[in-house]
């Protein structure tokens, strides 16, 4: 059963999901939900040893070779994201019980845990497939759930916002098929591999540039680079807390790997690049997002809003390093998407707790929040110290990279930036700070936190924010060796 | 609409030819256009013109909503579970070919439950969205 | 004709018109899919396109009554951002292979495996279900998953909550 | 014929993007979006036409057929389609119930006034 782990990395998950729609009771669909998530966890990393130990996984769907059939392939950067993903939806299950059933009508729960499991799926498929129209597909399977899962949110602004998303995301999907619609004409084949060795052939190189253009604006809209992020705040500050801290944990960071795939594995050994700005203009739009969403963030009035805001600065770090591309810029890059997805888990699963006890995240209700919810706010700090980069923590060993990445390319004004957008980061981490420490309580409040099923996921995902930052052999070890493969033109 | 005897008649005498359609279709895919998708859409489509000429309570007592609502995941499951059955037979996921002793027959086989899985799924489906649309606007559901 | 359907599309304020005229641009382009030899594309989108779209679009219309109002403003921008999409596909399209031109790529790598060998590997002579169903059987499988998806998603959206049937309509 | 079929796509896909983006009716976005996304199935199905050849279903009578791998990938693309309006609709539905309009632009009115008085 070992060699079909591929197929069973994005088959349980998605198989959970009609087993939840046949049960039709919450608590059932929580624990198929729960064991599903946690056997997609055990999965990948059995594949990331795997591959860790033998390199590159190849599966054939239907025994039909590539690029006839559909490939799954598991390599270093692949293995690296799946462990990220279904790291995440575990950590987030035991949590879930208690927060949605606060937050959404019980008799639409197992709809919920349902589309959770098509979301969960369609993130590991879109990682593990090698195959350009497989990702659209499992594209489609994980934005539809998410549509459904944002307008599951309270109020009605969720609706409004998951609307709009769809609008967004759908055109994003349908500039993805147009890019690889043109990719397909001039390679004739769909299957990454077989695509990027057929590009060195081709001679006319404007359908692939088009390509490039769409593929990018595409997973662009879908993974909110700066100036294509205006769905997310919405998106983020309605959903409910479990899917915010999903969503920001994996889903633009699978959108970014998405485009990783494309700019290093099937563009960059073609050549058809050469010339081309494209590391100029992502370092362009990257530097915009650092600066003008840092800003923004330290101006929302909402908890939620603020580190919805902060998210769409911290893709710019890590597209950032896209664009500067070297071997430090790029390890930065791919561990920052590590760090900063749990980070973000850490952090909007803190909130979460603050909305089920007080269901408000706006700042002005936030005051004495360090008197009333100790721990939560210990725990918002520590991350937030995380967010902004300070030493010992997740965040700053990416920053570090980055930094060191630009420093070797000499691009001094680069260097300065990621310093100018670590300071914002102090700016409104420091709001918080000020409104729940330094604010007076409101009178007869008691210390009342979260229970325990969502304490625990909250200090585990707190934790790994510092353990990340002490040792930083696992994570940043990994991102080197993804690296290489990126860097080796997929060898 | 309900009072329409001319319609109340041509709809009953449609419904038994659009479903035979269907599995004509259904069946017929292998060897000319059609499949599960198409078959699944005619057969919701005789549904909703059932619906849409005796009214939706007559529709829901003909297919009740539980059953539409479990058929969306058995088609699923069906297929996914053709996928299972290449797996335990010692093939890949989605292996036909190990699916009978003659290889060739084991993927007709295979494509034959696959096409049925869709055709559920997407029939109730379509059913179930209409329904959902059209319970919206009067009745309180359920 | 489909050119000016879409105009007509786009300038009709009147839903209703509206949601009629997509329903016949479905039908013009399923043929233009029967021309280009795709039947079974033609079929789906017939039943699809024209069929069940207009019947869902008909439906939401029926719950939501409105006709569209006028724009409050000027929409330059996207006026501006449709026209570089499109001058960025024309450029694109431009070096793609001319009209059916049999030696481009797509037709000589990959699809001829299918062509030749679907009868004798599968024994369905149906290349377009061959393809479909088994050589790549796990998009149909993410397929039918997505139209589960959205089964399962409209339920959860539009099913009455049990307090909305208690406020009584 | 040339390119001629490329820019029909394209002109039907640029028509149907600026009525996505421009409009502000709920529902005339939701048909803005499925013309855009049905003109890109022009984009893989004129292509794979072959003059002469016939539908891609072997039979001995014929010996050219046109290429079936896009006609799949659309199949696949017009479900897609139609799942994403099904699921646009009942957004639409229920928006409609809770704001009593389908205009975007009085929709954030209505939201900026809420929090103005809040």
């Amino acid at each position: 059963m070992l060699e079909h782990l591929p197929a069973l990395q994005v088959v349980v998950p998605l198989m959970s999901a009609p087993l939840i729609v046949l049960l039709r009771r919450p608590g059932a669909a929580w624990l198929v939900s729960t064991l599903a998530s946690f056997a997609a966890f055990a999965i990948a990393v059995a594949l990331a040893l795997r591959v860790a130990a033998t390199g590159t996984v190849s599966y054939a769907m239907g025994s039909w070779p590539p690029p006839w059939g559909i490939e799954y392939r598991v390599d270093a950067l692949s293995a690296f994201m799946l462990v990220l993903v279904a790291g995440v939806a575990a950590l987030v299950m035991p949590y879930a019980r208690r927060s949605v059933a606060a937050e959404v009508p019980e008799r639409q729960v197992y709809l919920f845990y349902a589309m959770y499991c098509l979301c969960v799926a369609g993130l590991l498929g879109m990682t593990i497939t090698g195959d350009l129209f497989n990702v659209f597909v499992f594209l489609e399977i994980s934005s539809l759930s998410t549509y459904v899962l944002i307008a599951l949110g309270r109020g009605r602004r969720a609706l409004l916002a998951a609307f709009q998303y769809l609008i967004v995301g759908t055109i994003g999907a349908t500039f993805y098929v147009i890019g690889i619609g043109l990719l397909y004409l001039v390679t004739g084949s769909l299957n990454f591999v077989d695509v990027a060795q057929r590009l060195s052939g081709v001679g006319e190189l404007r359908p692939v540039l088009a390509a490039l253009a769409f593929i990018t604006v595409g997973l662009g809209l879908k993974l909110a680079l700066f100036p294509l992020h205006q769905w997310l705040p919405n998106a983020y500050a309605y959903a409910p807390s479990v899917v915010t801290t999903f969503l920001a944990a994996t889903a633009t960071k699978v959108s970014v790997y998405v485009l990783v795939r494309f700019y290093f594995l099937v563009f960059a050994p073609s050549q058809a690049l050469e010339g081309v700005p494209v590391g100029a203009v992502l370092v362009a739009l990257s530097a915009a997002a650092i600066v003008a969403m840092s800003l923004v963030a330290v101006f929302q009035p909402d908890l939620k809003r603020m580190f919805a805001y902060s998210s769409v600065a911290q893709i710019g770090y890590i597209t950032l390093g896209l664009g500067v591309a070297n071997e430090s810029a790029l390890t930065g890059s791919l561990a920052h998407l590590v760090n900063h997805g749990v980070t973000k888990c850490a952090l909007f699963l803190l909130v979460g707790g603050i909305v089920l006890r007080g269901g408000d995240t706006s700042f002005a209700s936030l005051a004495g929040l360090g008197r009333r919810m100790p721990w939560t706010s210990f725990g918002i700090v520590i991350a937030g110290l995380s967010l902004i980069g300070v030493p010992a923590t997740a965040g700053f060993t990416s920053k570090w990279y980055l930094i060191a990445g630009a420093a070797e390319q000499g691009s001094w004004w680069i260097v300065a930036l990621l310093v100018a957008g670590s300071l914002i980061a102090v700016a409104y981490v420091w709001r918080f700070v000020e409104v729940a420490y330094l604010a007076p309580a409101p009178a007869g409040a008691a210390v009342h936190e979260p229970p325990w099923s969502m304490r625990i996921p909250q200090a585990v995902a707190v934790a790994l924010c510092v353990v990340l930052g002490l040792f930083t052999a696992f994570n940043v070890g990994y991102a080197r060796r993804a690296v290489d493969l990126l860097l080796g033109g997929g060898q | 609409m309900k009072n329409d005897l001319v319609l109340r008649v041509v709809a009953k005498l449609f419904m038994p030819f659009m479903l035979l359609f269907a599995l004509y279709v259904q069946f017929h895919g292998e060897l000319g256009p059609g499949g599960g998708f198409q078959a699944g859409v005619i057969v919701a489509a005789a549904v909703i013109l059932y619906a849409i000429v005796f009214g939706l309570p007559a529709a829901r007592r003909l297919v009740p909503d539980a059953i539409v609502e479990s058929m969306m995941a058995i088609g699923v499951l069906i297929y996914a579970g053709v996928g299972v059955a290449g797996l335990l037979m010692g093939g890949a996921y989605l292996d036909y070919f190990v699916l009978d002793r003659d290889p060739v027959h084991g993927q007709e086989r295979g494509i034959f439950w696959v096409e049925v899985g869709v055709a559920i799924t997407v029939s109730s489906v379509m059913l179930k969205i209409f329904s959902m649309f059209a319970s919206r606007g009067h009745d309180p559901d359920e | 004709m489909m050119a000016v359907l879409v105009v007509a599309v786009a300038v009709q304020r009147n839903l209703f018109s509206v949601v009629v005229l997509t329903g016949i641009y479905s039908f013009l382009m399923a043929t233009v899919m029967v021309a280009l030899d795709a039947v079974d594309v033609a079929m789906t989108e017939a039943s699809v396109g024209a069929g069940i779209s207009t019947v869902l679009l008909l439906g939401a219309l029926y719950l939501v009554r409105a006709d569209e109002a006028k724009p409050m403003h000027r929409p330059l921008l996207p006026l501006l951002v449709s026209i570089g999409v499109g001058v960025a596909l024309v450029y694109g399209t431009l070096g793609l292979p001319a009209f059916s031109d049999p030696s481009a790529p797509i037709h000589t790598h990959v699809a001829p495996r299918y062509l030749n060998d679907a009868l004798r590997e599968t024994g369905v002579p149906n290349v377009v279900t061959a393809v479909l169903a088994s050589y790549r059987g796990f998009d149909t499988l993410g397929e039918a998953m997505v139209v589960f998806t959205a089964g399962a998603g409209v339920v959860a959206l539009l099913r009455r909550r049990r307090r909305d049937v208690g406020d009584g309509k | 014929m040339g390119h001629y079929s490329y820019f029909v796509t394209i002109f039907l896909m640029v028509a149907g993007l600026y009525v996505t983006i421009a409009r502000g009716n709920l529902v005339k976005k939701l048909v803005g979006l499925s013309i855009c996304q049905t003109s890109v199935y022009l984009l893989y199905l004129a292509p794979g036409k072959l003059i002469g050849a016939t539908a891609p279903i072997v039979a001995p009578q014929y010996a050219t057929y046109s290429n079936p791998l896009p006609h799949v990938l659309i199949l696949t693309a017009i479900v897609v389609g139609v799942a994403t309006l099904a699921l646009g609709l009942a957004l639409v539905v229920r928006i409609r119930e809770a704001y009593g309009s389908i205009e975007e632009d009085q929709i954030l009115a209505e939201d900026g006034r809420r929090d103005a008085a809040a």
